[in-house]
């Protein structure tokens, strides 16, 4: 369907349809969601990369399209993550308690990110913003916990508002709702406030901090597949409107020459920053491998902060890149994750072991995964994190800089802990005779996802020039790139070439290995333990508090946030509470009591 | 058909079912569907009652205004009394006299009339209200509601020794003519604001609403919350249209009022853990907000956002009351998981608030969209920002109510819902999504409110 | 193309050779200031090659490929390594961060591997020496910012030509405060005392080694040689302003190879969390100030 | 002077609304000040007339006579049914509440 109108009808009616069918047969309800997401991929991947997108409105009134590279490359994204997610659906919905429901709000979120990316109106952008709002929020309660998704309604509708808000002031202030002319035309101190809601907007939806505190609930305690749609696609929503914010309208204000950017855009980068240093620091001490991912998820949106911040040509492309990068290995990372939890009920590392022996293939997918998400080569995340290396080095963001490698670091200690707690290790009795590998059509996206962080980061080429003709339109200097390399201000990357001679090491090695002798294969039990005999599982799986010392360092100070928004949550039920008391009693003579006061006031204030 | 029998005819009918009582339940319900039909066929335009001029006389005027505020009020009240009638008979009377009160309030152009409306429709509330067992709230809200009628009263008085006229339009053309300083009659105004406020549920002239609706069951809860408090909210909407005029300092401290109402409102629901509370508190910050825009002239939508809300309103009022009824407890805690098993009565809850939080493809969307950007083009960015604000603890506290109700822990409640609340509560939720996605309906009701701001004057 | 392949991998047996010899000549140098004889200095060849004739056991076939993949990245990481200004396999891609990051699929293979085993020592090693980087690599890359924000480039060779042409300015000198974290940033990263917690063979049985025998751990050795050789040579090539010829890097290398080895034996061992908190006391706060006088301010000698 | 005594009562009744507690008195209070309210609507129509007379229509009309605005005194009427009827309601509920809390006054009858 070449038609963007069409899409989006095609997708609401078969919402609609996957709900009567889903009330009859869930199963089936939910493997509509594939076809029609696949459909919906399908069209936007083929029809909007070749630029053929028909954006004509015939049959709803209010609505108007709009094809431009940067909706194209956020659609295609996002409906590929809810197409690679569907694969799931059916699996997991016997544990739904609203089985039909879920199809119908899977394929409404994915309508709504239709009308997001391709609207040029801010007020339907608003409208579809809203939509994937409460569509997704019912899709949160089917998980563990009911009261992550009140959290999640609270900040996303606070950025919600704070969107409005912007759209509300551009359009009073230039008298129009269109995205490209509004941005444009709004000036002065107006522009530097659209500018700032703009942003708590994207900050709300990307979970940054300081408005980050919902994300990990939310992907710890939602549905798998859930918590892959929010990691991969919804929280990409927020990196959409930082780009709009950002990239497309650039205040003017205060200009640090010594960082050769505006001191508006340096705060969000240091935001971006603490981003990445708390989502990090988080991580690191999780127990539950989804929350870990979780706060990874919040620190890789601090990377697209810090990126899109820097205004250059490297840092834009490296923040978009990341998009991608990051939502391919943390879709892939946390189907993963949801795969193990399919088999074993269970997502706590603690309780888990020795995955490896029984899912080899989930093992892989997420190894690949995590080697994208720590930024190392040859995966898409080193492309994305070299770019953004570059454009923070550039301009000699100190800090920045600082928070950068921690988090780039950090990264190594926090996927690794998953893989050696949950994957690795022994493998743990209960897990021994009853776990299989996930089925075949799990194991579908999760291979193609894999297959795709390789070729991100092996083959970086035409994603890269497809950023490069967006940057056109963003107006900003493209990017130099060539057919294997990418030439940036202080150095050229060979992606290819070092995938080449990783390959080639390995072969080496292998031919080394090979050729030696052949060694015996011994049980996981049979190990060194210092002359002590050891015969439980358990008690040779290192998992628990796996790193408790660095932990220990830092643990009295990270729930100043949490203790922040409750006692937020409390000053307003404090103030309900006080005012509830106060005049809300069944005794007639405090009323009249504030209406001679009220009374009272007027005259005062006449009279003075 | 002359407007005046929708008034006469409940009175008429009210005073006959005293007679026969056994009869009553029946005239009730043939009346009140008898006055949602008469709505279509009643011409607009304005009667005097008794000949006199209007400038004398009682003089009730029909306008597509007072026309939406009749549809709405008489077609929530034709439900609630199709679902109560026969469990109330003996109220039968009063709530036929509280309708002829209520569409006299709607149709007045009087002041005094207005005060005579307001008496009727209080005192059958007052009844009503009794039906709730608990005299002390009842006591509560009888004081408060004289008292506030006293202020209106004092207030129009005023008004008439100024400027001898009672008719609301015509007064309302002499003081913006007439009238240099505004500040001469802030004292007045104020009179007649907190008067209706007592009524509409103004912060703090409404501790009587924590009593009645707090307490309420499934008639004076749908009843009050949401006949009586659209029926209100169109007369303070008619009013600040026609008559108000505001100082400086009136108007700061109108807007003091209301934006407290809003935000503590807000803050009160956040805090309460008893559905019904939250509910009525909610109530109360909507009120604020329909007021707010009314006040700030925002006449149209503010028109459409009382009906909505009453609509809306009434499915909450419904769902929640009859739950507690049966259950009878109105913790969260005890209700939680009530629509596990009532899947149709959920889902149409689930609109009727995800529409009152202005979420898009229902009709609170389109009405909230359109009076955010009247504000912010006029530019008034501070009251957008109290609505939004308010917005958000209100969209939390509803969240949390909503997925309560779905998701249940343990032992989800029973609670047996009658087919007519059923087909009431979804077809009044398929409405508001229909209107929520098909704008040509608002649209139109929008441009007729516009255009009908010059009244007819004479009768 | 081809000859740039066979350049690399002559530079990664290079590396092998020459931190094999230096390591066992090391030895000896310990050996006598410890007053004792000390092994021969080919006596770490001879530990190789026995290690690898003998017949191993493995947990599994993950625990051979981690070790395959991380000799294999080491291997490939080696290769990109410049050793003098001309002799370098692909001049223009000796990124910096290549260094950085591809040694991370080494240690990451190893590291997967070791915890494949199955000892829980092995994991805490691991665990001992992802937290140890954690610690090290960030004054360390604020420092390398500095270099790259002043060069403009953030290629190896590019760095060592700046200070070259600098009239051999070396930016040990020029950022003395860099040069010091850099060092102990080096310390860390080689593992030597008093970072050496990870390895720690009395307290956890070598670590990450303990499962390994045979020819598995005689690969590891291989890997731990070139990664020696790896972060020995970027040290000297960021800091010491490279080597015109082959001779000046043997000296150079040598000299700091050694200087790290005679202070890591007058130390003790810090606990896991006393290395974070020492690198984030002093050399960080160090690296930013230098970093602060050196790119705000334009101060360098 | 009667428009002084028509506040006054209006401001007792208030006063009284504020400091009783007892149902009666609250009842009583209510009465006082629709009392005073009444009278104000009274002074309203004679405020300028002072020797204007009731505007009763009797057999011989005199042109001269000056009559008094009839309306606030028909508004009186209306406003006196009212408040009997509110006081009569408030009167019903008093009783109701005596027979379940055994008191008048809301104090004891406790909140909630």
């Amino acid at each position: 369907m070449a038609s963007l109108e069409l899409l989006l009808i095609f997708t609401l009616i078969s919402g609609v349809i996957a709900y009567l069918v889903g009330k009859v047969h869930p199963k089936t309800g939910s493997i509509l969601t594939i076809i029609v997401s696949g459909i919906v991929f399908a069209s936007l991947a083929y029809f909007g990369l070749n630029e053929q997108l028909l954006t004509k409105v015939s049959y709803l009134p209010y609505i108007s399209f709009i094809q431009t590279p940067l909706a194209i490359f956020f659609g295609v994204l996002v409906s590929f993550v809810f197409f690679m997610v569907s694969f799931f659906n059916p699996y997991f919905i016997d544990k739904y308690t609203y089985k039909a429901v879920y199809s119908l709000l899977y394929l409404l979120s994915l309508a709504g990110i239709i009308g997001i990316f391709f609207t040029d109106n801010f007020m339907t952008l608003f409208f579809f913003f809203e939509l994937v709002v409460w569509s997704s929020l019912f899709l949160i309660p089917l998980g563990r916990d009911e009261e992550v998704s009140v959290w999640y309604f609270g900040f996303s509708v606070f950025g919600s508002f704070a969107l409005l808000s912007a759209i509300l002031l551009m359009q009073s202030v230039t008298g129009t709702f269109d995205i490209t002319t509004g941005l444009q035309a709004v000036s002065g101190f107006n522009r530097l406030s659209v500018f700032i809601l703009l942003l708590i907007a994207a900050f709300a939806k990307l979970g940054a901090f300081p408005l980050h505190y919902w994300l990990p609930k939310v992907l710890t305690d939602s549905p798998d597949p859930v918590t892959s749609i929010f990691s991969g696609g919804l929280e990409k929503l927020g990196a959409f409107i930082a780009v709009l914010g950002l990239v497309k309208l650039v205040p003017t204000g205060f200009f640090i020459d010594v960082m050769d950017m505006y001191l508006t855009h340096y705060i969000l980068a240091i935001l971006g920053s603490l981003t990445i240093i708390g989502g990090t620091v988080m991580a690191i001490r999780q127990d539950d491998a989804k929350k870990l991912l979780a706060y990874s998820s919040m620190s890789n949106g601090g990377y697209i902060i810090v990126a899109l911040s820097l205004g250059s040509s490297a840092g834009i492309s490296g923040g978009l890149y990341h998009i991608i990068a990051h939502a391919i290995a943390s879709t892939a990372a946390f189907l993963a994750i949801g795969a193990v939890a399919r088999q074993t009920n269970t997502t706590k590392m603690s309780e888990l072991g020795g995955m490896l022996h029984k899912m080899p293939i989930t093992y892989m997918v997420y190894l690949i995964a995590i080697i994208s998400m720590a930024g190392i080569p040859p995966m898409g995340g080193f492309i994305s994190k070299w770019l953004i290396f570059q454009g923070v080095i550039n301009k000699g963001l100190i800090l920045v800089a600082a928070a950068t490698f921690f988090g780039s670091i950090g990264s190594f200690l926090y996927v690794f802990r998953p893989l050696a707690a949950l994957f690795l290790g022994q493998e743990l009795p209960q897990f021994k005779e009853t776990i299989k590998e996930a089925p075949i059509v799990m194991l579908i996206p999760m291979v193609i996802l894999s297959l795709l962080n390789i070729v991100t980061g092996v083959y970086p080429t035409n994603i890269l020039a497809y950023i490069n003709t967006l940057l056109v339109d963003l107006n900003i200097v493209q990017l130099d790139i060539t057919r294997w390399t990418i030439v940036g201000t202080n150095g050229t990357l060979n992606p290819a070439l070092i995938a080449v001679m990783f390959a080639l090491g390995v072969f080496i090695a292998f031919i080394i290995f090979i050729s030696l002798k052949k060694s015996r294969k011994v049980e996981l039990m049979d190990t060194y333990t210092a002359a002590n005999f050891i015969y439980t599982e358990e008690l040779l799986h290192y998992s628990v508090d796996f790193y408790a010392p660095i932990e220990r360092l830092y643990e009295p100070y990270i729930h100043f946030m949490k203790k922040f928004y409750q006692a937020l949550a409390n000053k307003v039920r404090e103030v309900g509470a006080l005012v509830k008391y106060y005049i809300f009693t069944s005794k007639p003579e405090v009323a009249t009591f504030f209406i001679m006061l009220v009374i009272a006031i007027l005259l005062w204030g006449d009279l003075v | 058909m002359s407007i005046v029998l929708l008034i006469a005819v409940p009175l008429f009918f009210a005073f006959l079912g005293i007679i026969l009582k056994k009869a009553a339940p029946y005239f009730l319900l043939l009346v009140s569907f008898f006055n949602v039909l008469a709505l279509g066929f009643i011409s607009q335009g304005a009667i005097v009652i008794g000949g006199y001029s209007s400038f004398y006389g009682i003089q009730l005027v029909l306008n597509s205004y007072s026309l939406i505020g009749l549809y709405v009020v008489n077609t929530l009240f034709f439900v609630i009394v199709a679902i109560n009638c026969f469990k109330h008979k003996k109220l039968s009377p009063i709530l036929l006299i509280s309708l002829a009160g209520l569409n006299g309030l709607l149709l007045t152009n009087d002041l005094f009339n207005l005060f005579v409306f307001m008496e009727i429709a209080g005192i059958s509330a007052y009844l009503i209200t009794t039906t709730t067992k608990d005299p002390k709230s009842t006591f509560n809200y009888l004081v408060l509601g004289t008292i506030g009628s006293s202020f209106y009263l004092l207030g129009l008085i005023i008004l008439y020794a100024m400027f001898g006229v009672l008719n609301i339009r015509i007064l309302g053309n002499i003081i913006e003519g007439v009238v240099t300083n505004k500040a001469a009659v802030a004292l007045p105004f104020l009179f007649i604001f907190i008067g209706l406020g007592v009524e509409t549920k103004l912060l703090p002239f409404n501790s009587w609403v924590k009593g009645i609706l707090g307490k309420s069951n499934a008639l004076t809860g749908p009843l009050v919350g949401a006949v009586y408090a659209s029926a209100f909210a169109f007369v303070f909407g008619n009013l600040l249209r026609y008559l108000f005029v505001f100082s400086e300092s009136l108007l700061l401290i109108v807007s003091i009022l209301l934006v407290a109402t809003i935000l503590i409102g807000e803050a009160m629901a956040y805090a309460s853990t008893k559905v019904r509370e939250i509910l009525l508190f909610s109530s109360i910050a909507q009120a604020g907000v329909a007021v707010l825009v009314f006040a700030l002239g925002y006449y149209t939508w503010g028109t459409i956002l009382i009906a909505l809300n009453g609509f809306s309103k009434l499915i909450l009022y419904l769902v929640v009351n009859i739950a507690v009824d049966q259950v009878k407890s109105d913790e969260l805690s005890a209700l939680k998981g009530l629509f596990v098993n009532n899947k149709l009565i959920g889902a149409g809850f689930s609109v009727a608030t995800l529409s009152i939080l202005g979420l898009p493809i229902f009709a609170g969307f389109i009405v909230k969209m359109n009076i955010l950007v009247a504000m912010a083009n006029t530019p008034k960015f501070f009251f957008v920002g109290v609505i939004l604000l308010a917005s958000l603890i209100e969209g939390i506290y509803f969240i949390k109510l909503l997925i309560n109700f779905w998701f249940e822990q343990d032992q989800a409640p029973r609670v047996k819902y009658s087919y007519v609340v059923i087909y009431v509560t979804l077809v009044i939720a398929l409405l508001i999504t229909v209107f929520g996605v098909y704008l040509e309906p608002l649209n139109s009701i929008h441009s007729t409110l516009n255009l009908v701001k010059g009244v007819v004057m004479h009768g | 193309m081809m000859i740039n392949i066979l350049i690399g991998f002559g530079v990664a047996l290079f590396g092998f050779v020459l931190q094999t010899s230096l390591g066992g000549i090391n030895r000896k140098i310990i050996g006598r200031l410890q007053k004792r004889y000390g092994p021969k200095w080919y006596q770490e060849f001879l530990d190789i090659f026995k290690l690898l004739s003998k017949r191993a056991i493995s947990h599994g076939w993950l625990f051979d490929f981690g070790v395959i993949m991380a000799l294999g990245g080491i291997i490939a990481t080696a290769t990109f390594m410049p050793v003098t200004n001309s002799i370098v396999a692909f001049p223009n891609y000796d990124n910096f961060f290549i260094f950085v990051y591809l040694i991370a699929v080494g240690m990451l293979g190893m590291a997967m591997s070791a915890s494949g085993s199955g000892n829980p020592y092995a994991s805490i090693g691991v665990m001992r020496a992802l937290t140890t980087m954690l610690a090290y690599e960030v004054p360390f890359m604020i420092v390398i910012l500095t270099i790259i924000k002043l060069t403009g480039t953030s290629s190896i060779t590019g760095i060592a030509e700046f200070q070259q042409l600098a009239g051999n300015n070396w930016f040990m000198i020029a950022l003395p405060l860099g040069f010091i974290v850099s060092f102990m940033a080096l310390m860390g990263m080689l593992g030597k005392k008093p970072f050496e917690t990870y390895i720690a063979p009395a307290e956890i049985a070598s670590g990450p080694m303990v499962e390994y025998g045979g020819k598995q751990l005689g690969m590891l050795f291989i890997m731990h040689e070139i990664t020696v050789f790896i972060e020995v040579s970027l040290f000297v090539h960021l800091f010491l302003g490279g080597a015109e010829n082959i001779l000046i890097f043997l000296l150079k290398y040598a000299a700091v190879y050694t200087l790290v080895n005679l202070i890591s034996n007058v130390y003790g061992r810090f606990k896991i969390d006393q290395v974070v908190k020492f690198f984030y006391k002093w050399p960080l706060l160090l690296a930013i100030v230098q970093a602060v006088i050196a790119v705000y301010l334009g101060w360098v000698i | 002077m009667l428009l002084y005594a028509s506040v006054l009562l209006i401001v007792i009744g208030l006063y009284g609304l504020l400091t009783n507690r007892n149902v009666i008195k609250i009842i009583l209070s209510l009465n006082v000040l629709e009392i005073g309210l009444n009278i104000f609507i009274i002074t309203v129509g004679f405020l300028d007339l002072e020797e204007a007379i009731a505007p009763i229509i009797t057999l011989q009309q005199r042109a001269s006579v000056i009559v008094v605005d009839p309306l606030p005194q028909a508004l009186v009427l209306t406003a006196i049914v009212i408040g009997v009827g509110t006081t009569a309601i408030g009167l019903s509920l008093a009783k109701k509440m005596y027979d379940k809390y055994h008191t008048f006054n809301l104090d004891e009858m406790g909140e909630e």
